[in-house]
């Protein structure tokens, strides 16, 4: 079995992290997985894509064209990616920045307003956080307590944000199941 | 009534957005240039050379032919073409990567022979485009992603003063450096451009302008914390001023 | 003759050189975003404005423009 | 061994300090500047050498300089850095001195771009220096195995006393997998003082050692060639590497492919498989010396049809894929450059296309 | 049209200055600095632009910039300046531009010799640069035919957009033979407004001209090479050149064999001929693109046993000749470098150690 | 009885003959080289570098560890010796074509990170080996094979003074000039050369000693001749003496 | 019919020069010609060999091991060539010089003083004039008359050097049909 | 203590920088080439020798030597 998570949004909203935890998480579980970036020009800014890889058996082509899953972050990439998910998947939309949907009947569309929620914790920052949370309970493509794990390892040098992640995906996954 | 100025974005300046990062300064430089182009009516036959650096995509905002060098080349390009087109208004675009570390030897050789092209030197003191490495340029003490522990000058040595190393040469040149920090620098910067391009465009002698730029991105700064550290660090040890004109050297 | 100031709310990185370097205190940043994700600036006092063209100047975006018109009163 | 998630650039960094190296020089150049900014981290922690060149030049000279006083050096670049390199790749092979070479392709010609690419398989395998040489070329397919070859490359280096290159993609270096270092990888550097001017006294001799590549003689030059083509032979007899897929079943078609690419065909083979085609490769893990008998004798295998040589470029590898079959089966290339990295779908594609001619 | 007792290198700064281009930018080294020398007395006369550069790597941008201007230019080194030259020629071939590049080879690896060689077929035929590029080559085997492949270089160049590179051996620099320069070979240049950044107002347009190499966007960069690509095969179609040598009679062997190295098979074919042995060749006279179907015929024909590729090397070309033959008939290699030119006697000792086989 | 001296030829350079050309003066300096090595008791520990050059096959004639450079990457090749072997004795031995034109990059940026190792810089104002072009150093109106007609300042630009445009950098340095034409100069050469090794073995600065030499061959002068010209001449435009000292560099 | 044609000495001799001439006056007799200088290490000095090929059809290999003829004019030279020299040819030994001969009695040995003789018309450089004059004559590999005029022309920029290369080229002539 | 003054005539090349430095005229340059081709320089007037060195220390071939030895009239 094999899964793919495309996550997506903007530079600066923490993409590449909480790909990175889920991929750790993972890797802890046992699996093959690989971490791609879309890593651009060599120039600052835009858009930030980064696509995890899942599986239990040495992983082929990294090149995937359609997804298991979705997290959007903003807006040009629900728009970008939401048509190539593969039906069954997750699409994760953080709905405090996206005002559209998906137009998919066939996904599984779970709306968290990641950035408000982040907000009421404390930071907006956190927000990527909120989302990963929300994405692993829904999906359950890991075990939970196993990626909140991942996520008090990769703080582990900043111990005074544990808290506040904590928090975080705590709200993320609450919206997650509450949707 | 106020007496007020005009101000609009100059013809040699495309009307399109630049990639460059909120509150980089390539942008102001870009400006100036342009309007010195516009000023002296020469955008007809003006080529620019593009550098590898932040500024690679040049060629996307100046109206008015381009070419793209590689990296620290440009001055070898202006040459092959100022030689065979003496007619052409020439100049580099280059940053302190680009031209203090792997293009020293073209600078210096092409100021040394007095090629009649203009460079436009932007010095940020860290390599901008590849993510902040250190550059010849970047200051005693300053981090960046290979110099984590800030810039040791027992181990790399100081930083290199450009301007003042081609004006050493005994080539008559025109050599001067400036900011873009504050609008009373730009003003000077923008009259360093102009007599730069007036030497070259007279046949007189190599010309080059340093510009103090800023790098907030990379510097992990906000761009008002950007232009306070150049003022204070930057412009302490790359004062702004004419270092060289072809004049004086004659004088000697 | 009286002159007109523009921003241009896209084109604008919200970098906010153009506020530091105003005389008169004239200009601030938006609270809203533009659709680039910039917080952009516009000038939030314009009565105060001497059309010196300094933030002209300092923008590295060149996302100003002061343009003389008509001035009204005298027409 | 506990694995641990690195990106690739990381873990080539990693890779050479478990292996015994501690000396890098390097330029700055995407994708693969994480090397240098790991090293730059992470050097001074085991007492290391960690020095910024001023261009890739002058690199490939440093590299030159500490390798033949006897230690233990490596550099990393892409593309355009490792053309700069090439007449100091040259002077390096041709003096006889162990070197790690790793290039992070990216696209090309020119500038090019950034993203992944395999254009500088020519360069790597065909000698981008003048004249007779070869580099001892792995192409790794993974983060785990690009961490495995840097390490073997100073032993390989060391053994035939020539550079190795390691070709990846821009893939190879960013992106993360699961890593392990192989502690058996960890050689000594063995000893060099028959050659290395490493200081008469220090080895305590009275014999000057000198490293050079001029040969005036013609005759000394012609048998200084012989004794490196002697070596390029012994290479090709004992280092060849490849890995099979699918070969055992009744393939119609055999792919070829190296590094990042080779990925995406083995799902491409797996999907096909799916779909009732079977479809083999091989994969050659060492590109100089080419595993010219493997391809050929899967060529060979009386159900393959076409031989499809897959690569991140213009058709470069195919060239040694066409000498290694022979004529026996139509060689034919598939490929994508510049950052598009073909899809399985692609890939699949041409394999359908080549069955239904 | 009178003949000149000439040096080739010398030759080779007058066919330029008869062809039309009158810009030279070059750095001096053996064994061609005499086309330096003779530029520099004859260019001013002519009122063209001779400069000595700093360094190969400058040069190779100096002739960038005056070719993106749209003038005809040229140079002339030697391998180790060539590998200098390497990342400007990707360069400038990714750019689509015309200049001509001259490489008067010597002995290599590394500083090596500077008595002939063509140890640098591999780099001149498989881009020692990095990308996909080719560049045309051109191989004379006399000081005429170099004087008029310089010639006809200019106006290959500009028809396709691409650097042509020269390439001879030390002898066909130090050599003299007696030359013409054939008059029809001094082509005007072509007009190259669409394109070159000779000046908007020079070219009465308000559209600026932009000569790069960098495409960000992965789709635009893979469009890019296969327009290249597109190029490349047009050349393959309409550029290929090669001089066949008694390949009317039953030949027992095929020589191919290039340059100055094709002169002394030419005399063992003779010799051999004269001893009742009978072998054929293929001069390649362009090496890229290669001669792949006259090598491929004139090996099937019936009479031909064997195949041998003779080279001033250590066996390059003879990959090209394998990759042409299809394993038709077995490949073999014979060569020296370094400056130690085979003689014919030892091509005939080759020969009859194939026959005897 | 007259209180004479005893002379001969110094251990750290072999008994063969050269191959340079008669009265040409790479000869002495390398004599010099070796005495000095002797001197220090360092040619167990010693590794030179050799250019490409008139000097390439000077790994025949000195007697300890050598490697031969590229075109002008001695300074490259030392910086990777040091830096791996900090405790070996590292000089490099270079012309003027080889430093001063293709190797301009590399030198400045060893002087500049203040690299430990010594750099004999001869300049011959001419490239020797390769029969005799135009050398970055050639004086104006000299005649080479490549300025046929004399070199021309206002088409190629001046003479390089290597030592000068190196002391204008602020990383601190031992630079000094000399000649060997006369035997006067030979023993300051021979101190400035004792004092360039001696910096580096107290793990000091960067040093470099750039000697003023001849190349009768390529002048077309014998070499008395070439001797009277050089004095006359290029020491005129290359005067000897220390030009930059790592003490002075630390006070500014 | 081909023949080659080794001039052989030490530095500054103007070995190329009088191997250029010939090549010169061949090629206006209307054969092929090769002049292949062996070009030595990038240093002054030593030895100065030139081989000149002349046929009257397209020239083959311009690597010849086994010279149909030799011009000698210092001793290595000598010692080096004259054991390749094909049978018949004409072997010219600069006897001011060169105090031994070929040892080979299968080849036209011919002594000329060329030193002697050129420091009797007043210019001991004019010898290697001297000696080719004297190979044309006992070889008559060409119309001598035109290797007059070769030299003539050679020496065209510097006319008055011409009466005493006449003069040279006299004696050698002289000298090689007496022996 | 006496001094011995040699010059090996082989290694020398007849620069005749020696015989322009010497301070006593001690040198000339033969008329008799050695095996090179070179003209070697040797003491014509080896009484004026005040082994000064100075013709070694000038030599680029390293010809000259001068060595110390066991002075005869002190023995
Ligand atoms: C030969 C080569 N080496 C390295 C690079 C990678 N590279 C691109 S830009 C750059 C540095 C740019 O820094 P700078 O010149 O200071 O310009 P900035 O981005 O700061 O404006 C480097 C090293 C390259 N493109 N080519
Ligand atoms: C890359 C490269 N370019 C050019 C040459 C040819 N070359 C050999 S020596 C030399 C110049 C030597 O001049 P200089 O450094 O002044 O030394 P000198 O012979 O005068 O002592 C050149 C250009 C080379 N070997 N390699
Ligand atoms: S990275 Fe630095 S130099 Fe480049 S655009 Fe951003 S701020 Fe400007
Ligand atoms: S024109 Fe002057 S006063 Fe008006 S906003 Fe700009 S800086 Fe302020
Ligand atoms: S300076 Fe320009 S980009 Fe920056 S905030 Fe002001 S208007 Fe916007
Ligand atoms: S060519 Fe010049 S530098 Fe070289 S050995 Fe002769 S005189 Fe000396
Ligand atoms: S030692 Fe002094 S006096 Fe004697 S020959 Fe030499 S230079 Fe002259
Ligand atoms: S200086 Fe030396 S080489 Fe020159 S003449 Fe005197 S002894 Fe001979
Ligand atoms: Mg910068
Ligand atoms: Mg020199």
């Amino acid at each position: 079995m094999q899964s793919e998570v495309m996550f997506a949004g903007f530079g600066g909203q923490g993409i590449l992290l909480i790909a990175k935890v889920l991929a750790h998480a993972a890797m802890e579980a046992g699996f093959e997985v690989v971490w791609i970036p879309s890593y651009g020009p060599e120039m600052r800014g835009g858009t930030a894509y980064c696509m995890v890889v899942i599986s239990d058996r040495p992983i082929g082509s990294p090149i995937i064209r359609n997804p298991g899953h979705l997290v959007a972050m903003n807006r040009p990439s629900l728009e970008k990616f939401a048509p190539v998910v593969k039906p069954g998947g997750v699409v994760l939309i953080n709905s405090s920045l996206i005002p559209v949907r998906s137009g998919r009947s066939d996904v599984d569309e779970c709306l968290v307003p990641a950035n408000d929620l982040a907000m009421e914790v404390g930071n907006v920052r956190a927000a990527n956080i909120v989302a990963l949370a929300a994405f692993v309970s829904r999906s359950r493509i890991l075990d939970y307590d196993l990626v909140r794990e991942a996520v008090r390892e990769e703080f582990a040098a900043k111990a005074k944000l544990i808290p506040l992640n904590m928090e975080a995906m705590e709200r993320g996954r609450q919206a997650a199941l509450a949707t | 009534m106020a007496k007020g100025k005009t101000f609009k974005r100059p013809e040699a300046l495309r009307d399109c957005p630049t990639h460059y990062c909120p509150g980089c300064t390539h942008g102001v430089i870009h400006r100036l240039v342009a309007e010195v182009i516009d000023e002296l009516g020469v955008r007809g036959r003006t080529v620019g050379i593009a550098p590898v650096g932040c500024a690679v995509l040049a060629y996307n905002y100046f109206n008015c032919d381009f070419q793209e060098a590689a990296h620290g080349r440009a001055p070898a390009m202006a040459t092959g073409i100022k030689r065979v087109r003496p007619d052409l208004m020439v100049f580099t675009y280059q940053g302190d990567g680009d031209l203090a570390s792997i293009g020293m030897g073209e600078i210096v050789h092409a100021a040394n022979r007095g090629e009649k092209f203009t460079t436009i030197f932007v010095n940020n003191a860290i390599y901008g485009m590849t993510g902040g490495q250190m550059a010849p340029t970047t200051m005693p003490g300053q981090r960046t992603s290979t110099s984590p522990f800030g810039r040791d000058a027992a181990q790399v040595g100081m930083p290199i003063r450009v301007a003042e190393l081609l004006a050493s040469l005994q080539t008559p040149a025109y050599i001067a450096r400036q900011t873009v920090i504050k609008p009373k620098y730009i003003a000077r910067a923008r009259k360093a451009i102009h007599k730069a391009f007036s030497y070259q465009l007279a046949n007189r002698c190599f010309s080059l302008v340093e510009i103090v730029s800023t790098c907030p991105t990379n510097w992990g700064m906000t761009p008002l914390d950007a232009v306070e550290w150049t003022e204070k660090t930057l412009l302490a040890y790359y004062p702004p001023g004419e270092i060289k004109t072809p004049e004086a050297a004659e004088e000697r | 003759m009286a002159y007109l100031h523009t921003i241009d709310r896209e084109r604008c990185k919200g970098c906010g050189l153009c506020v530091a370097v105003c005389p008169k205190d004239v200009l601030e940043l938006d609270r809203e975003a533009n659709t680039k994700g910039y917080f952009p600036a516009h000038q939030a006092r314009p009565q105060d404005c001497i059309f010196c063209a300094m933030c002209g100047v300092m923008c590295p975006d060149v996302a100003i423009r002061i343009e003389e018109v008509q001035d009204e009163s005298a027409a | 061994m506990g694995k641990i998630l690195m990106k690739g650039n990381e873990a080539i960094g990693e890779a050479a300090i478990r292996a015994g190296c501690t000396n890098y020089f390097a330029y700055p150049i995407t994708p693969q500047s994480e090397v240098a900014e790991y090293l730059a981290r992470r050097l001074p922690e085991v007492g290391g050498v960690f020095l910024q060149g001023e261009s890739e030049v002058a690199v490939s000279y440093m590299i030159f300089g500490a390798s033949a006083c006897g230690e233990r050096v490596f550099t990393t670049s892409s593309s355009p850095g490792i053309s700069l390199m090439s007449e100091g790749i040259s002077y390096i092979a041709a003096a006889q001195c162990p070197a790690v070479f790793v290039n992070i392709m990216r696209g090309g010609p020119g500038l090019g771009g950034i993203l992944p690419s395999q254009g500088d398989y020519f360069q790597a395998t065909k000698g981008g220096g003048h004249g007779d040489y070869r580099l001892l070329v792995l192409a790794p397919a993974s983060v785990q195995e690009a961490a495995e070859m840097v390490m073997q490359a100073f032993s390989l280096a060391e053994k035939y006393r020539n550079p190795v290159m390691i070709l990846g993609d821009g893939l190879i270096g960013q992106m993360m997998e699961p890593v392990a270092f192989p502690e058996h990888l960890a050689t000594p550097p063995v000893n060099k003082d028959d050659w290395a001017t490493n200081g008469m006294a220090n080895r305590g001799s009275q014999r000057p050692n000198l490293v050079k590549t001029l040969y005036l003689d013609p005759e000394q030059l012609n048998a200084h060639n012989l004794t490196l083509r002697a070596k390029y032979q012994r290479m090709r007899q004992e280092e060849v590497r490849f890995e099979p897929y699918n070969t055992e079943v009744d393939y119609q078609v055999l792919i070829v492919s190296f590094g990042t690419m080779s990925r995406v065909c083995r799902t491409a083979i797996d999907n096909l498989k799916a779909q009732g085609r079977e479809v083999a490769m091989i994969r050659p893990q060492t590109l100089f010396p080419y595993p010219e008998a493997a391809v050929r004798e899967a060529a060979a295998k009386a159900s393959c049809r076409v031989v499809l040589s897959v690569e991140m470029n213009m058709g470069q590898m195919v060239e040694d894929v066409e000498r290694s079959v022979r004529g026996q089966r139509p060689v034919e290339w598939f490929g994508k450059c510049g950052g598009e990295v073909p899809t399985p779908e692609e890939v699949m594609e041409a394999v359908r296309g080549l069955l239904a001619r």
